[in-house]
Order: C-alpha cells, then structure tokens, then sequence
C-alpha cells in the first residue's frame, strides 16, 4: 500500500500566483529526492504533506489519512519533518530534553521517550553529549540533533530540508549513512536538496519540480541521464556524471566507483591521443 | 613587498581551553587566489578573522604571535583600519545586511559613511562596485528583497566599495542554491583577474581546485600543507583530514592513471577528460 | 518585505517638510494648551493639525490612530462624569446615574488635550519616513551608533517575525498543540519564543561582526549618503514655532 | 580600566543586541496574542537585554521599543517610554548584582519591576488620561475605588499595580527562563570586563 497517495494536488496563496498546479504522485518504500530551484514550489509541497498547509484542491493521503481532515499533531505520528535551520525548533538547554519533545508530545510515556531519545542520538552520533547545551555547539552538530529529535518519534515517513546544507565532508557522510539506516528499518524518506552528487548516492528515486509542476520523476539513474531537461531549471547533473557522458560511457554514471568500474570493463570508445 | 605575512599565530578563544590556532606562518603575494579547506572546527573561519583583526579584537581571548597585512600590524591596529585593507564576507548573506537602509545603494553607503568617505566620492565607488559584482540593476530595490546569490554579491560590493586590496570569504555559497552560488563564483572569478589577492574558504572541492592558485589545508588549528591544488589534491592521506578530493582526481586514482609530466592527477573536467578518454587496461 | 512604518507617500508639500519642523510643531501642540489653559486654544491646535492632515491626504490614516484611544476617552467621560472628586452640581441623570457638571468638564479637558496631541503626532507619523526622521535626528546630535540602532529596528522586525512561521510549523510538527485549554496555549509559549529568541541572538553576532567589517566603530566624523534637506520652509519654519512657544509663555508670565 | 554597568562606551554587539530585543518584545505580544493568553508579555526582550547586557542597555531597549512602537504602531506608546526605561533600568542593575539567581528572586525581580513600572506609569496615566490606564479590569477597580471617595492618585496607582504585577512576574519568569538556557558562547559577547591575553 502507497504511504502517500497525492491526487490532483493545486495549491495557491494567492489566485493570481499557483504554486503548485495539479500534482499527482504516490511514494511507495523507495527514498526519493525533490530537486528544483529556490520558488519551483519544494518547501510549499512539502508543508501540504505535513498538512501545514490545507491543499487548495485535490487531495492528499498520508497512510490513508486525509490531510484536510486530520490535525497536525495526528499527522505528526505518521510523517516526522525535519527543518531546514536547526535554530528554528531548538529551545531546551539540554540535549536529551530536546529530542524528548516530539515524542512526548505524540503520546509517548517518559520512559519510552527517553529510550527511543537515546537511540536516536546513538545513531546520529551524539551518545556522548546528552547533557551538553545544544547552543554550546556547533551548527553541524544541532543539525544532528534536530534529525535525533525527528527520528525519536520513529514516524514511518522522514522528510529532510536540505539536510547538507552548511555540512562537511564528515557530516555528509554521517548524514548519508543515517538515511541509509532509515531506509534499512522501511522508512519512506524524502528529501528537499541542491546537492545533485549525494542525491547520486544515496536516493533510489528523483522529481524534478519546476514552476510548481513536477517536471521529471523516475529513477535517479534515468532521471540524471537527461541533462538538457536538468539544464532547464538550472540543475547541473554530478560532476562524475558529465565526464562519463563526455568520454562516450553508455549507461548514466552516478559514482566514481561505477565510473571506474565501467571503464575497466573497456566501455567507451577510443579515441586518438588528440 | 609580501601582501599576507603570518608568524606563529596562536589563538585561545575565551572560556575554551585549547587553541583554535597552534602557531600558523605563512605568506600570500599580491593578486594570489587562495583556497582554505578543511573539516568544520579545523579553524578556518578563525584564520579568516585573523586576518581582518575580529580575532582578537572582537572576541578577546588569548592572542600570540604576529599577523601584517600589507605592512599593518593586525593586533596594533584598529578594525576600521583593516576594513581599508581586507574585506570579509561571511556564510549566511541576511545577517550581513545592515538592516538600517532601505536601498541596495544606500546599503552600499553604509561602509563610506562610518569612514567619512566625503559624499562626492561614494557615488562611483558604489557604482563601480555594483557594476563589479553585477547588481546595478537591483540599486533602488529594498535589500532584504533579494535572493540569496544577490544579496551575497551584495554584500561582497558593500566591502569592496571601500576599496581594500584583500578580499577574504568565509564559505560565500554554503547557504545558496547552485544558481546563487555560481553568481557568487563568477563574480570571485572576476574580482581575482582583477588583480585582486583573493582568499576563499569553501567546501565544494571542485571550484576550489578550479580556481585557487594554492590551497591551504588545515587540520585541528596547524597548517598541513600549503600548495598548489595538484599537489594537494593528489595526496593520498586527505581522508585523514576529513577531506575527500575532486572528483575528477579521485576517478583517476581508481584508473591508476596520472599526468605523465607532473605524476599528479588532473584538476579539471578538461584536463581530465584527455587523460581518460584513450585509457584502457 | 516592507518596513515596519505608518508612512504614507503621498509626496504632498507636508511629506517635503523637515522632520526637525515636525518634532518642533508637537512639543508646540503639547507645550501652548498646557501652558495658557482652557478649551480654545486646544481645539484651534486640533483643529490646524486636522486641516494639515487633510492637506496632506492622510486624513483617513488618522482614525484607527486616534480609534484605539477613542474607547478609553469615552470610559474616562463616564467615569469622571460620575465619579470624578469635585463634582456638585448634577448636570443630567441616565437610567438612575447622575452625571455632574465639573466631572465632564474635566473629562472633556482631558479628550481635547489627548486629541490634539494625538492629531500633531499623527502628522509626523503619516508623513515623514522613519529612516528620514532618524536621519535628522543624527544630524542634530544623536550619537551615530543608536541612529543605526533606531533605523535598524524598523527592518529586523519585519525579518524576525517572518521566522515566527516558520518556527510555528517546526514546533507543530513535532506534535505540538497550539489551540485548547489555557494549561495548553501557556505550555506552547517558550517552545515559540525559544527559537525566536536563540535565532535573534545568533544573528545578533553575526550581524555584529558585518558591522564591525565594514568600520562600525571608525571614530571618523560620520558622513551622510543623501543630501541635508535644504530649502527656505525647512529654515523658517522652526523659528517662527519657536517664536510661538516663546510667545505663549511670555503671554502666560503677563496675565 | 574596568568599565562599570554604567559606562556609555556600548560595544558593537550590545547595540546591534537592542534591535534583536526589540523585535523579541514585539513577537512575545505577537505570541501571547495568537495564543490568547490574558497578558502583554511585551517586554521580554528588554528584560532578557537588562539581564545580558546590564541597565544601560536594558533602559535603552525600553526607550527605543516605545519610540518604535509609537512610530510604527499606536502612538500612545511614546508616553510610556519612561516606563519601559525603568523597568529596563531595575532589572539591569539587580542582575549586574547577582540578584537574580533563583525562582524565588525572579519572583522578588518581577515584582520590583511591577512597582516601578506602576511607580512611573501612574503620573503618567493621571496626566494623561486623567487617571486610567485603557486596561478594562483596572479601570473597573480605579472607578470603584473613586467613587468610595478615595484620592485619585491611589485609584491610579492601583488600576496600574493590579495589572502590571502578575505580567511583569510573568515575563521577568520567562526572560529568566530563557536567559538561563543561553551558552556562555553568546552571553560573553556581551560583557564588559573581558580583556585580550598575551599567549
């Protein structure tokens, strides 16, 4: 069964302006990423699944419940969101009190919240510091805490805004590798990101939103191997994929270790020195 | 005359007890485009303020060794001084609008004003800035209304309308969207053939190999190695700062292939592309 | 993104006046009725800041300015009218309440000073810039630093209440309920101020720094982008409020 | 030298703090008005200001929110400027002092700030509107206590005092709150004492 299911989705603030415009979609298990430029609607969309925000017409399903019916806290047991800033959502001064507080809101008792507050902070790597002050440190670090804080109240869909922003090398990969985590427990994650070589890594499925519609969706490997449709809304295709199209490899190249392995296998034609 | 000549330069930040700096010389020459990479808290962001005297007058803190910017003493002179000499812009473009000016050309101003720029003098220094970094047509538009690429080039003109000869920027792209951030880049681009001595922290690998003359690679407050992109960027140990090199150099690694001339890997998606293309096991 | 203002660009000769003349026409407005007493000159003052409020088209802007006030002076007439120390003699009596002669007069001496300041404020309010206003200010004397403190105001509300929606959703959806019992509502108040207060904080040093990049702290004699209003209006217009001022005190001294 | 809480030499990080708090007082009445909850709540940033950056600025904040306020929103505001000095002022110099370390001193805190903010605001009131304060609960008292003859002065200092107590606690308490919560990352910035050291 679809965990969520969009119909004809159309959303405006404003008449004269669409944001969104008849959008249908349904996300099975795989982990999928939304990619677009600032304004082609991603951060809009993501609030009507989070039932922020109340479709202007059509419908959309989160595990059967309908978002124009349900409250946001209802919402809350089922999709988990977590925000682009960690400053926006962090106000306790400790640690574990802040990821407690989406649990303990959606119902938990104490004691379960408490456990599954631990667990989520064993897995975004922040064990060691339960007790220090969130503003203590650094930016990369809330970020941590405020997936810890989503991922405490073990929701069956996860969406991520911009999870990579402002990361390092190290905090991508910690990133990359909780996602992955996620995907093994059967968690539908979604994400809203600019960074098309970890969206090449670790995403199975790709849409592409442009002006408010959805301009490509398919697997990442198909979607990237379109790069004038990429080019149109600015989006360029990961660094490894332009050169494997360049040297004339046949198959979308997504990762240097395919690259490589392509060209071992002698794919590619030859060309002169020149 | 060196533009940049950093001594021994160590750096406590207050109520911390060890060193965000361990002792770092160096030196850059006039018109140099210098890449700083490394992991977060490797000390980057404090090198940058070093050098625009923030570190230590701003934040205090323990304070050694030396830091001349185009013959100024750093810790001797004041920031309004320096802010003649060095600019530096920051990672997050809203907090560096000023919030007390209503135009993108007022805002430029704002600098001019604090120095007493005579009035006369400001308007082609901002237009000249402004035609620099591309935003002459947003001048009467309200700061806050821009997007994040143009008001990060914004802020670049606020600090080059007062006309310094360093420009240093502390991860410009890290919150823009790719659009933004290639308008930010063309317009470093564009400042460095200018004849201007750039010095740029980011965390896109590649633009810092595309762009930087040297690179300088720093690891829990030392510096590692100082170089030219090839030569850093064809080390083997860069996994154990935390840094993972361009791709184009790693996909080479994997095919074992390296510039004959240099024995080093290639930087660029050209120079790459001529070394693959005809390479077979 | 507008600015947090009342202003109204109507560019009539009003708008064109320095706000110097402004500040000086109030403290007159405030200074004459309180000085020579009595209805008349209170209502003539009101009365002249109608008719150049008119002059300037902001008329209608006035009356939500003067309506949240309006309320109260009508709960001060009442009150006074029955209860106010001095009153003697009933003037009329309403469903069993008496209502004497010295306590509306009193209270209507309260409504015409009220008003009348209030229509004189009005005019700087709706017709002059708040970036212009603290501009002049600075230029006569206040300290540069808190000028860009006051202008700086007027544009990082704007920016900081922009975030508060933003934080409402993050706080919503982690489960967290905004409408139901008083318990509820008083429980999901610093989960919203939290974040508004930290975000501030952190941009406070980070826009601290901006400034200091670009010579915040030069001690350089401060220079201006826009011209200094010049024009005859702007130089006579001062004096002659200052003349009446003077003119009401000597009156008063007099008598 | 060591500057005092009472020097006027600001630091750049205590002036750009007081449009920050400014804007905290304004979202904090925003707040408290989409929750609905029966109180002001608009000073919250002058007191948190007070409480980091001492009474300077924290009576600086106070000013410049009702100037603002007056500019922006209701003009009425102006008149109360010296209301929000003092409060700012108050809790300034009690937390330079070390007065507020407990719940039970933000307790004793709120309620100085209530009398001075009464203490102040109450000639204001009787210039101004004669003796009210536009809050309907006090003025039902105010009216009740002059009709038992009792000197106007008295009536105004109550009608204010009944409804300045319990907001003033209540943002003295939230103030608190957060400003316990802040790292010392952030609340060195802004003071005095700190000097650079030679390494």
């Amino acid at each position: 069964m679809n965990k969520i299911e969009i119909r004809n989705l159309s959303f405006h603030y404003s008449a004269s302006e669409p944001i969104l415009s008849d959008i249908s979609l349904n996300f099975d298990q795989r982990s999928t990423a939304i990619i677009g430029q600032n304004g082609a609607g991603k951060t809009t969309f993501v609030k009507l699944l989070k039932g922020l925000l109340k479709p202007v017409s059509g419908e959309v399903l989160i595990n059967g419940l309908n978002t124009r019916d349900a409250t946001v806290a209802t919402l809350a047991r089922h999709a988990g969101l977590v925000f682009q800033n960690p400053n926006d959502q962090i106000f306790k001064n400790r640690v574990l009190d802040e990821v407690m507080f989406g649990p303990l809101n959606i119902g938990q008792t104490p004691d379960q919240a408490r456990a599954s507050a631990l667990v989520a902070l064993d897995t975004v790597g922040l064990a060691g510091k339960v007790d220090d002050n969130p503003y203590d440190l650094s930016l990369s670090e809330r970020k941590l805490i405020s997936i810890a804080s989503i991922v405490a109240m073990n929701t069956d869909i996860i969406i991520f805004d911009e999870p990579t922003i402002a990361q390092d090398h190290a905090g991508k990969e910690r990133i990359k590798s909780i996602i992955r985590a996620l995907v093994g427990q059967g968690k539908l994650v979604l994400t809203i990101i600019h960074d098309m070589d970890f969206v090449a890594e670790t995403f199975e499925r790709t849409l592409v939103f442009a002006e408010g519609r959805v301009l490509l969706d398919g697997a990442t490997r198909e979607v990237y191997g379109q790069a004038e449709v990429l080019c149109q809304s600015h989006l360029e295709p990961p660094h490894v994929t332009q050169l494997a199209s360049r040297v004339g490899l046949g198959t979308t190249v997504l990762t240097v270790d395919e690259f490589v392995a392509a060209k071992r296998r002698g794919e590619g034609e030859d060309r002169g020195a020149g | 005359m060196k533009k940049i000549v950093v001594e021994g330069l160590k750096y406590r930040y207050p109520l911390t007890q060890d060193l965000a700096l361990k002792g770092i010389s160096f030196e850059i020459e006039q018109g140099e485009f210098v890449g700083i990479i490394g992991q977060n808290l490797s000390g980057k962001s404090t090198l940058c303020q070093a050098l625009m005297g923030l570190v230590p007058h701003f934040y205090k803190g323990g304070y050694g060794g030396s830091v001349l910017v185009d013959g100024l003493n750093v810790e001797r002179s004041e920031i309004c001084e320096l802010a003649q000499k060095v600019g530096l812009v920051f990672q997050n473009p809203f907090t560096q609008v000023s919030g007390s000016k209503m135009t993108v050309f007022e805002e430029l101003a704002f600098g001019l004003e604090n120095l007493g720029v005579a009035r006369d003098q400001m308007k082609p220094r901002i237009e000249s800035a402004m035609a620099l970094l591309g935003i002459s047509r947003f001048s009467q538009r309200n700061p806050f209304d821009l997007s994040g690429g143009q008001m990060q080039r914004m802020a670049i003109a606020s600090v080059i309308a007062m006309e310094p000869e360093i420009i240093v920027l502390d991860e410009p792209t890290s919150q823009l969207d790719p659009q933004g951030s290639e308008e930010v880049f063309q317009a470093i681009q564009q400042l460095s053939k200018n004849g201007m001595t750039v010095i740029m922290v980011e965390h896109k690998i590649e633009k810092i190999a595309r762009y930087s003359d040297r690179v300088m690679l720093l690891h829990q407050g030392a510096i590692v190695d100082f170089d030219t992109p090839e030569r850093i960027f064809s080390r083997d140990d860069l996994a154990d700062y935390g840094i993972e090199a361009p791709v184009f150099a790693r996909v080479c690694r994997g095919l074992g292939i390296r510039n004959p001339a240099s024995g080093l890997y290639p930087m660029t998606l050209d120079d790459a592309y001529d070394q693959v293309v005809n390479w077979h096991e | 993104m507008k600015a947090l203002s009342l202003y109204q660009d109507k560019g009539t000769f009003i708008h064109r006046v320095d706000s110097r003349s402004k500040l000086l026409y109030i403290l007159a407005a405030i200074l004459i009725p309180a000085v020579l007493h009595g209805f008349t000159v209170g209502l003539v003052l009101m009365a002249l800041s109608l008719f150049l409020l008119v002059v300037a088209k902001v008329i209608r802007k006035v009356i939500p300015l003067v309506g949240f006030s309006f309320l109260i002076l009508i709960s001060v007439v009442v009150i006074q009218g029955l209860f106010y120390p001095g009153n003697r003699h009933v003037w009329f009596a309403l469903g069993g309440l008496r209502f004497y002669q010295e306590g509306l007069v009193f209270s209507a001496g309260i409504c015409v000073r009220v008003l009348n300041i209030l229509c004189a404020v009005s005019i700087l309010v709706l017709t002059t810039r708040p970036s212009d206003l603290i501009e002049s200010l600075v230029r006569l004397g206040l300290s540069p630093h808190l000028g860009y403190v006051l202008s700086s105001v007027l544009q990082i509300i704007p920016q900081m209440t922009s975030t508060m929606e933003t934080i409402t959703d993050a706080q919503r959806s982690r489960g967290m309920e905004t409408e139901g019992s008083l318990l509820v509502r008083i429980k999901a108040f610093l989960p919203l101020i939290g974040p508004v207060v930290m975000n501030s904080l952190v941009n406070t040093r980070e826009r601290s720094l901006a400034l200091e990049v670009r010579a915040f702290s030069s001690r350089a004699k401060k220079t201006f982008l826009n011209p200094p209003p010049g024009g005859m209006v702007n130089q006579v217009l001062p004096i002659v409020l200052l003349l009446a001022m003077v003119a009401a005190v000597v009156w008063r001294v007099l008598q | 030298m060591k500057n005092s809480m009472w020097s006027l030499k600001l630091s750049t990080s205590a002036l750009v703090l007081i449009p920050a708090a400014v804007g905290i007082n304004y979202i904090g009445k925003l707040f408290a008005g989409l929750l609905k909850l029966p109180l002001w709540l608009d000073a919250i940033g002058t007191v948190l200001s007070a409480m980091l950056a001492g009474p300077v600025v924290g009576a600086l904040c106070g000013a410049i929110n009702n100037i603002i306020y007056g500019l922006t929103m209701d003009p009425i505001s102006f008149i109360y400027a010296l209301t929000s000095i003092g409060i700012g002022l108050a809790v300034g110099v009690m937390a330079q002092k070390g007065r507020i370390n407990s719940f039970t001193s933000v307790i004793v805190v709120g309620l100085v700030a209530a009398c001075v903010a009464t203490v102040i605001s109450t000639p204001i009131n009787i210039g101004f509107w004669g003796g009210q304060t536009g809050n309907v609960w006090g003025d039902l008292v105010y009216a009740a206590i002059i009709a038992h003859h009792f000197p106007v002065w008295i009536a105004s200092l109550v009608d204010e005092f009944i409804v300045d107590v319990p907001d003033k606690i209540a943002t003295v308490i939230v103030a608190y709150g957060i400003f316990k919560g802040l790292p010392q990352k952030l609340t060195i910035l802004f003071r005095h004492d700190n000097q650079t050291e030679q390494l």
